[in-house]
């Protein structure tokens, strides 16, 4: 019905935003209690995004999400590790599977269910779905669908910030079945010949959908790849949030230096089918099994517990408040309005050409 | 064509299915080739069951990597193989769009015919499933526009099969567009080895009032829309365009100028797009018969929407079919 | 269209450049990224004298890697600059077609209009210099078929500084279609600052017994034609269609409801090509004013080849054009 | 006229052929009298070549010739000494600067001639020029004019080669330039995760157009790029003609055995522009002089000397047949007939499909 729709986003009220990094170093990442805040914010943003996975994958189940839709259970570390690392003037770029990725990047999660769930409200507006979540604000420019696709981007995001001569570094976040394509290869080297300020971030989780790494890549350790393009290049456990975290901001402050690019492989596994609706038949048992031992968020909850950080008490407690903050998310996506069919050609171009007859198909 | 005589209903990713493992028992020369066809079954599951038949050299898992996909196939059929690709979906093909152009459909002419190039690459297109911008597209004219190729479009399980067994039979680079909408959809297909001709229109109604051309699955859609259209006393003939590149001219014309109206209906964007083609050859070859401008319908010309409601909007419907036919008749688009 | 007062002959290629200069002066955050168009002076000397004018921040040599050119600009527009990418020639944008399909044109529209990328990508194509099948291509449809880009061709030195700026100036992709056969023409080009619209046709001139609609370089032939069927005493329109996306309907339809009759040509592919879409949409506009059906012709359905003699037989000339245009007045097509 | 096309191809009376290699290794490379008729017949080649290209260049000014024109001058060593190394069961597939690529290969030169003249009787009947040579029963597998977009085709040669296990190697020549598009990639990667039996072979002449290698690729030396994909790789001189073809055979015979891709770099220089239309702005003199001391020709002409194995008399007796050879070869392709224009549609199609009426334009 009309009033269902409005044209204008309706803004969520913001959630709990990801902590914030201190100077990232060895020391600000020990477990101490001095860190123990900036710890424990980190641990609640895996669960948050662990927990919105779970429910996203629920909530597909039940056609309120459509699509496809990709999660990033298992890659929590990787993904709050590499993304925290960054400063709030750095940009993101990445594929298709970020919900995580934009939560971690202080996305409101309200606006990334809803746009899960095609909503007015969401960051895209309901027009790109769980594929497509932008903020610009954030910096967070996007996740992109074809595989590999996106590289040549975060080469023309350098490029800007190197043109303006800004203190800017561009993060890429893409698979490791991304680097078999054409782009990854035209988009290293380009930022190498150019030394443009990006740090190439490769997710490993060893599969491109039911395809092992070392069955699509002539080297399976993919960050040896970066050894043609005479680049840096370094290989970390992406299942050890601290490990991401510090590697990666090292990494990132030394192009932040020096405009020079870099390359990080960061070992991870997921430990859904490649989206929500596969069935996850070509990898072993005991693989998964094995993985799932190394459960990123457990390995961290450990630690904080062996150093007296936290204590399961805690833990429980803050599955719990991340649940209801879960709810309350999935809630507003529901309420929200989805847009308005009357606003279908809207966003097509930019400016005077916007939403133009003349630009509209034939009418019956 | 050759129809045989019993004949069974089956998917229409099944009669792929058969179709591809009935000529590779029948021909050796013949591999596929695409990304996680083999031990993933396939992400339309066209190739389930093909791996633990035929082997990994004959079906083969490939990198992400569609330039090098298409050129492989490419290569190896200068050299006297018949390769069939599997391209996840149509919108990925524009990354091998310079391969498919610039090799596949020109090294026959270019050098001067002393090498073919037979080969297939299968690729499901079309919307409705949210897939949104990047993955719900048609795209049959980027392939109908270039000599050297042969482009078709079946819309059903039989056509599937016969006319994917005419493809890896052709010497020439056969662009084979199936539909993502279609693969569960049922049919009779023939038993036995049969093909189906390529570069062949299908008349698949017959009527008088106004002849309707379909593409891809636009064509199932009018056919719907015609049986509807009997209760308003709209008599209807429907064409399936089946072939887009050659168009198979002689049956639409021979329908145009007995029923005098034509209207033309595709997934993908109008303007420019397949009916154009169709609706400006329509008047050329029929100016004289025609009573009214033949008229098109496409989907929405918009990067596709991920929320279901715009979609919706986008794809046309067999209402719009309708619609549009009413107005090409002169009468109200809405009853 | 702001014509300044004075007017000066220029060859088609300075014109660009001068447009490509005086944005640049006018404007920092525009830079030139292309293959050899710094130090080589641009396969087609348009950039000659700009990277030691601007430096080689601004006019950029890149490596021969399509793709991630045009990556590079898009990336670059989203976060605030105005790339003006040349593409050696429109041949190699094949390369690019998924950055500039599955990108450029759709990223505003799937980021529900978040960000915008403005960036031009200027590009040559045609025939005509025995380059053969790999290098002689037009493909004006490729770009017409997607939402979200604008596409223009000039063909008057006039017009292609003009609308280059305006491209430079839009908010959107816009593709740019020059033509190697154009950039040794001469034109009066106005002097000082102006623009000329995106998104505008032009008629070129005017007649009364029928409209010959031109795409590109195709748009001079007809003029040319039209002067020598003055002779036959035939008094033809001619529209320059200069906008490829959209398509400027209000002075063809004006024109074609004037002549009643209706000739289309491009250099292209004519099946599927830019002619199939405008004979389509003129003969539903135009309907019942049209005395015979809308003809088209385009260059010969070809790799093209790289003879002399059979190039030549591929590429519609001005006495081709003469014949369509007879032809489509019901006369004998030859004289 | 009429009586002047014709749609057969007239089969050229064939030219002397290139030398056929003996086994090869370095003794049969050594510079002794019983290795003199193979060395003297290489020479020869190189010299035969050179001529070739230089009266091409002059038709071309003469409008012979039209479209693009890409000369082998200066890379004479690296194309005969790579070429000769292959067996004649071997496959080969290059870029547009090819001339010297088909000769060497044993295609008659009057048919690549007179291909550049357009010529029914030219290896690709005058369909495809200078870009396009092939020859079918060499195994010439074709010049492409796509930078880098032969590469896959190798990759599928190679395939079929496997495939059908044939004792063959394809080889596949490109430019320096070639390296940094994304099609480069694709095929390295794809040849080493199937192991496919492919020689890649670089020549690298320090330009693509007027842009320097170390401009455009983040390795000046080509060779490392091939680490991406853990592929033996090597570099070698590709102005000494005994170097290139020991060491590519040597190469080539390793992948014949093992099925293993294999990379090779041999550094040379073009002594001419691009194309021939290319005024040479962007390469400075001294670079050009210092090159041109190191013409290949001259240098393995004083190695033969030096030896004893041939002398200056020799030599001029040499280029004297060759020029009256390149003579006649033009007279030839001057002769031929040019393609009828009623065949203008034919070779668009193979088999039924061919030259079909549905299949052209509509006619006025
Ligand atoms: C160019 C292209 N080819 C194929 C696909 C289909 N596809 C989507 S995701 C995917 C696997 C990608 O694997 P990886 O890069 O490792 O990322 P992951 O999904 O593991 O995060 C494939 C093949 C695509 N989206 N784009
Ligand atoms: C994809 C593509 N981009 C651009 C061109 C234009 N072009 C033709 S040759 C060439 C330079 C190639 O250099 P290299 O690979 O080193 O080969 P070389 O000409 O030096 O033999 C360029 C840019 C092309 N043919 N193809
Ligand atoms: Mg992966
Ligand atoms: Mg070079």
């Amino acid at each position: 019905s009309d009033n269902q729709t409005v044209s204008a986003p309706v803004k969520p009220s913001p959630s709990s935003p990801p902590p914030t990094a201190p100077a990232i170093n060895a020391k600000a990442l020990e477990l101490k209690k001095e860190n123990r805040d900036f710890l424990l914010g980190m641990h609640r943003e895996m669960q948050l995004i662990r927990r919105f996975e779970e429910r996203a994958q629920e909530q597909y189940t039940k056609a309120k999400i459509g699509g496809y839709c990709h999660l990033n259970i298992g890659e929590e570390a990787t993904v709050v590790g590499g993304i925290l690392a960054l400063k709030s003037n750095d940009w993101v770029f990445t594929s298709y599977r970020e919900h995580g990725h934009a939560i971690a990047r202080g996305v409101d999660p309200k606006a990334v269910m809803a746009e899960l769930f095609g909503k007015e409200t969401g960051t895209s507006h309901g027009r790109g779905g769980s594929m497509h979540l932008v903020d610009y604000s954030r910096r967070f420019m996007g996740g992109y669908g074809i595989v590999g696709g996106h590289l040549p981007l975060a080469v023309g995001g350098a490029w800007a910030v190197k043109y303006r001569k800004q203190p800017d570094v561009v993060f890429c976040m893409f698979g490791d079945g991304a680097t078999n394509i054409g782009a990854f290869h035209e988009s290293l080297n380009m930022a190498k010949v150019f030394d443009l300020p990006v740090v190439w971030f490769c997710v490993n989780n060893r599969y491109g959908m039911g395809t092992p790494v070392e069955k699509a890549s002539a080297v399976a350790d993919v960050y040896k790849k970066a050894c043609a393009y005479d680049m840096e290049s370094i290989q970390i456990d992406g299942m050890n949030l601290r490990e991401v975290m510090l590697r990666t901001s090292e990494i990132v402050e030394k192009t932040r230096k020096d405009s020079v690019p870099r390359f990080i492989e960061s070992l991870c596994y997921r430990f859904r089918g490649h989206s929500v609706v596969d069935p996850d038949k070509y990898r072993s048992e005991d693989d998964k099994v094995k993985w799932r031992k190394a459960d990123p968020i457990v390995a961290f909850e450990h630690e904080l517990e062996t150093s007296g950080l936290a204590d399961e008490e805690y833990f429980k407690n803050v599955r719990q408040k991340v649940d209801a903050e879960v709810k309350d998310i999935i809630q507003y996506a529901d309420d929200s309005p989805d847009p308005n069919p009357n606003d279908l050609y809207k966003y097509t171009y930019a400016g005077e050409w916007d939403d133009r007859p003349e630009l509209r198909a034939e009418s019956v | 064509m050759a129809t045989a005589v019993k004949a069974e209903e089956k998917l229409y990713r099944v009669a792929l299915r058969e179709a591809l493992a009935e000529e590779m028992e029948r021909d050796d020369t013949i591999f596929l080739i695409g990304e996680d066809i083999g031990k993933f079954g396939g992400a339309y599951r066209v190739t389930e069951g093909l791996l633990d038949r035929f082997g990994p050299q004959r079906v083969v898992d490939a990198p992400i990597a569609e330039e090098v996909i298409v050129g492989t196939a490419i290569g190896s059929a200068m050299l006297g193989l018949r390769p069939v690709v599997e391209m996840m979906t149509i919108n990925f093909s524009l990354i091998a769009y310079d391969q498919i152009v610039n090799n596949a459909a020109k090294i026959r002419y270019m050098f001067g015919g002393e090498v073919k190039v037979p080969m297939v690459i299968r690729m499901p297109g079309g919307a409705g499933h949210q897939l949104s911008a990047q993955h719900s597209h048609s795209f049959e004219v980027l392939y109908g526009l270039i000599p050297g190729l042969l482009v078709v479009a079946p819309t059903t399980p039989e056509d599937a099969k016969g006319m994917l067994k005419s493809a890896i039979r052709s010497d020439n680079p056969v662009m084979f567009l199936e539909s993502m909408s279609l693969y569960n959809t049922k049919g009779q297909v023939p038993e036995g080895d049969y093909t189906t001709p390529l570069g062949k229109a299908a008349v698949r109604r017959s009527g008088s009032d106004i002849t309707i051309v379909g593409v891809s699955r636009m064509a199932v859609l009018a056919n719907e829309a015609a049986r509807q259209l009997e209760e308003e006393d709209i008599d209807a003939e429907v064409i399936d365009l089946r072939s887009i590149r050659p168009i198979d001219w002689p049956p639409i014309v021979e329908s145009v100028r007995k029923t005098t109206r034509c209207a033309v209906v595709e997934e993908g964007w109008s303007t420019y797009g397949v009916t154009a083609e169709v609706a400006a050859g329509v008047q050329e070859r029929c100016f004289d018969y025609l009573d009214a401008p033949v008229r098109r319908l496409g989907g929405a010309q918009v990067p596709m929407p991920y929320a279901m409601g715009l979609e919706k909007a986008s794809i046309p419907t067999s209402e719009d079919i309708k619609r549009l036919v009413r107005s090409t008749l002169g009468k109200k688009p809405d009853v």
